[in-house]
């Protein structure tokens, strides 16, 4: 019996750190959680102690992710017994009805948050998403503007924005967003890929260069991002037909990028579990590509 | 000198219970004050101000790494002489006076209760009932100057100034346990997890300014000498000519950590 | 790694207790010399090992029981996310997705299946 | 450079600092030491606990630590107060009466 306890233990804490990953890191395994939680935590759920809680939150939103209103409701409900009170919860409460695509409630609900505490920001954030999931994205753009005039230095409102933007296909704006993303976080090797996408897809020979210089750094940050390789050989070849004056030097940038990138593919392939063969012919193929590229653009 | 003996009732009636008491009200009168503190409210506007000094620092910082004419659009929304954000906001100083605030009185009073109050009745309480006795000795010599303050309610000249007396080991416990109440009372996150969950922290809006224009005043001079220069002028060419080993080590080793 | 943290955890209980073992056998050592009345140089060898072993063996199950130090460099902490979980903001979740309806119709499949064969059974 | 990796740290430090001292100052109190011997023991013992989370940290302590000196000498005062009362507590308790 005692080892069968301990087994449970093993598992119970098992998958209370997985949770907890997943709550750290943010990352969007909402079937995960809630399988997790169904076919098991839930049996221990006094066990947790005062973890409950964030685990409840993190449960009521991987439920409504997936669609199971009832396990979310019950999960506002035992957070509304605990924090009667907490706008927190209040504003889980309408994202369930949110994913009951009861939208007009919720969005009064959302709007008796804010005149209750007009700082809250999760209520605002929903807002934006409520219009978003009815598809009105041009609202949602404005509120989410409205929202940002007051909270400038919310990284992940920028991001959204351009998110909203890009599909709307209004790159200017766009890189305006990520220009603030890459204010907040100079070192991080993604913003400035996709900043740099955003320019390469704006067009014209300036931003064709702004482009390549941020592809450039985003490899310099991580010398293993191949999509900025593959962007900066883009960037450079193309810009190697517009400006006569510097082709060389553009051919210079695009071959290195080549030889970057086919060497981390052999790299990468002699490391996989595919046999070296197949590798050497991907490598090949992609040599071919290269040369085809080069030839129509010049 | 002759070695004093102390009677060991003294020990177990009036030095451990000193201890104890003065530990115990401080882990009572911890929570008593996170019962009775009153969430402080935001207004949207010192948000607004907090979060725009944020990023201006941050344009400050890292604005080489944006193209120049991104920088100086930023630069001149925050400072432009006619609309510019840190030219036309004008904040009043939010210097509460506690006399006309209520809410102010309410937190001083708090404040009384939770931190002052206690320590008198406490102290006063262990005066009256454990006065008069010598209850330790501390281990390592002192000189007479130290007497009155280790040896409050002994009056004897003739003492060693090592001695220590009832209310005075009561004061070095209130004083000496600080630390023991961070080690104790700073364990338990997961508490400060469900007061988290009670009310959205507007963490932001936390190293607010007292004065925003004052604030404003000093970012603007900040941001109106900081001038661009891009960071990424010859990047390409740098990557390029780069000699190869340092960024395959540093490819290898990124590798490893795979 | 569970039943390293735990084993610390009984490291540092086990040291306190020896801690306060060793106090008590001082105390009774004072005692027995001042009834004996011989006068005091120093404590037995044994009780002056078991406490400061018993010291070392706490301090050294504290260090190991505080957790672990965090990188500074937020660069290596970002340098890990990638786009997906970088791009992913809970605050931002949109309910309004295809894993509802296939999330849905496979547990109304099930409910279903089971009703059939419970009808069968019966 | 991550400002709340810093403030975790810096409070794992603290709360080393805080409990070593403590327990130093039992141990100290236990063993009757008296006068000199016993802030020298003091400052050995806290030299003993930066080594011992300098090799929990490991060789890659330079991560984690923006300098070398942190680990030794922050909080090194306030932890004497600490130990300098449970010292004299304990001292009291076993050797005094």
């Amino acid at each position: 019996l005692s080892k069968d306890s301990n087994v449970l233990h093993f598992y119970f804490s098992e998958a209370r750190d997985r949770l907890k990953q997943i709550r750290e890191e943010q990352s969007r395994s909402s079937r995960e959680v809630v399988d997790i939680w169904e076919q098991f935590l839930s049996y221990f759920s006094d066990k947790l102690g005062n973890d409950v809680w964030p685990v409840y939150e993190q449960v009521c939103i991987a439920a409504c992710d997936c669609g199971e209103i009832s396990l979310a409701h019950r999960c506002v409900r035992e957070l509304n017994r605990q924090f009667p009170k907490s706008f927190r919860v209040k504003g889980l409460e309408g994202m369930v009805l949110e994913a009951n695509q009861r939208y007009d409630t919720a969005e009064h609900l959302y709007k008796t948050i804010l005149q209750d505490d007009p700082t809250n920001s999760v209520a605002e954030k929903r807002l934006v998403v409520i219009y978003k999931s009815q598809n009105k994205i041009k609202e949602a753009i404005t509120e989410l503007r409205k929202y940002l005039d007051s909270h400038m230095a919310d990284t992940d409102s920028w991001l959204e924005l351009s998110d909203l933007y890009l599909s709307q296909m209004d790159y200017a704006h766009a890189a305006f967003c990520l220009e603030e993303l890459i204010l907040a976080n100079p070192h991080y090797h993604l913003f400035h890929q996709r900043y740099a996408e955003i320019r390469y897809t704006q067009g014209g020979t300036e931003n064709l260069l702004e482009a390549r210089a941020y592809f450039s750094q985003a490899i310099k940050l991580n010398p293993n991002n191949i999509r900025a390789l593959y962007g900066l050989f883009l960037c450079a070849s193309n810009l190697a037909t517009k400006q006569r004056s510097a082709e060389s030097k553009n051919m210079k940038y695009a071959a290195w990028a080549a030889e970057q990138i086919s060497q981390l593919y052999r790299k990468l392939g002699g490391r996989g579990t595919k046999s070296s063969s197949d590798s050497t012919e991907q490598i090949k193929a992609l040599g071919g590509m290269f040369d085809k590229l080069q030839l129509t653009s010049s | 000198m002759a070695e004093l003996l102390l009677d060991s009732d003294i020990r177990i009636w009036v030095f451990l219970p000193i201890v104890l008491i003065t530990f115990l009200v401080g882990i009572i009168r911890h929570y008593v004050a996170t019962l009775m503190t009153s969430e402080k409210t935001v207004e949207i506007q010192q948000i607004k101000d907090s979060q725009a000094l944020i990023r201006s620092r941050m344009l400050r910082e890292n604005g080489k790494f944006l193209p120049r004419a991104s920088f100086e659009m930023r630069k001149h929304y925050f400072n432009n002489k006619d609309d510019g954000y840190f030219a036309t906001q004008k904040r009043e100083p939010v210097v509460k006076n506690p006399m006309t605030d209520p809410t102010m009185m309410a937190d001083m009073m708090k404040g009384n209760v939770t931190n002052v109050i206690p320590m008198i009745v406490i102290g006063g309480w262990i005066n009256w009932a454990f006065s008069g006795f010598l209850t330790t000795k501390v281990p390592f010599p002192l000189t007479l100057r130290f007497k009155p303050m280790l040896q409050r309610g002994v009056e004897l000249s003739a003492l060693d100034a090592s001695w220590v007396s009832s209310a005075s080991w009561y004061f070095l416990n209130v004083f000496g346990l600080r630390s023991m109440y961070n080690l104790i009372l700073g364990q338990d996150n997961a508490a400060d997890q469900t007061r988290m969950m009670q009310d959205q922290m507007t963490g932001a809006a936390m190293g607010m300014p007292p004065d925003p224009s004052k604030a404003f005043k000093a970012e603007w001079e900040a941001l109106e000498i900081s001038s661009h220069k891009w960071a990424l002028e010859q990047i390409e060419d740098e990557l390029v000519n780069k000699n190869d080993p340092l960024l395959e080590n540093v490819r290898a080793q990124r590798n490893r950590n795979l | 790694m569970i039943m390293g943290l735990s084993m610390d955890k009984v490291v540092v209980c086990f040291g306190l207790i020896s801690l306060a073992h060793s106090a008590y056998s001082a105390a009774q050592h004072r005692a027995y010399l001042r009834l004996t009345e011989q006068s005091f140089t120093s404590l037995p060898l044994d009780v002056l090992v078991q406490c400061f072993v018993s010291f070392v063996l706490t301090c050294y199950g504290i260090v190991r029981v505080v957790g672990k130090f965090k990188e500074i460099n937020s660069a290596t902490e970002l340098e890990k996310r990638s786009w997906e979980t970088m791009s992913n903001r809970p605050a931002f979740y949109c309910f309004n997705h295809r894993g509802k309806s296939l999330y849905r119709n496979c547990e109304e499949e099930d409910a279903q299946l089971q009703q059939r064969s419970f009808l069968k059974n019966s | 450079v991550n400002e709340g990796a810093i403030r975790q740290n810096a409070a794992i430090l603290d709360y080393c600092r805080t409990s070593v001292s403590c327990l130093a100052g039992v141990t100290a109190g236990i063993m009757g030491l008296t006068g000199l011997y016993g802030f020298i023991f003091y400052f050995l013992t806290a030299g003993m606990m930066s080594m011992m989370l300098l090799t929990k940290a490991g060789s890659s302590w330079k991560k984690f630590f923006s300098s070398w000196s942190v680990l030794f000498s922050s909080g090194l005062f306030g932890g004497l107060f600490t130990y300098i009362l449970f010292w004299t507590f304990l001292y009291g308790m076993v050797h005094v009466y």
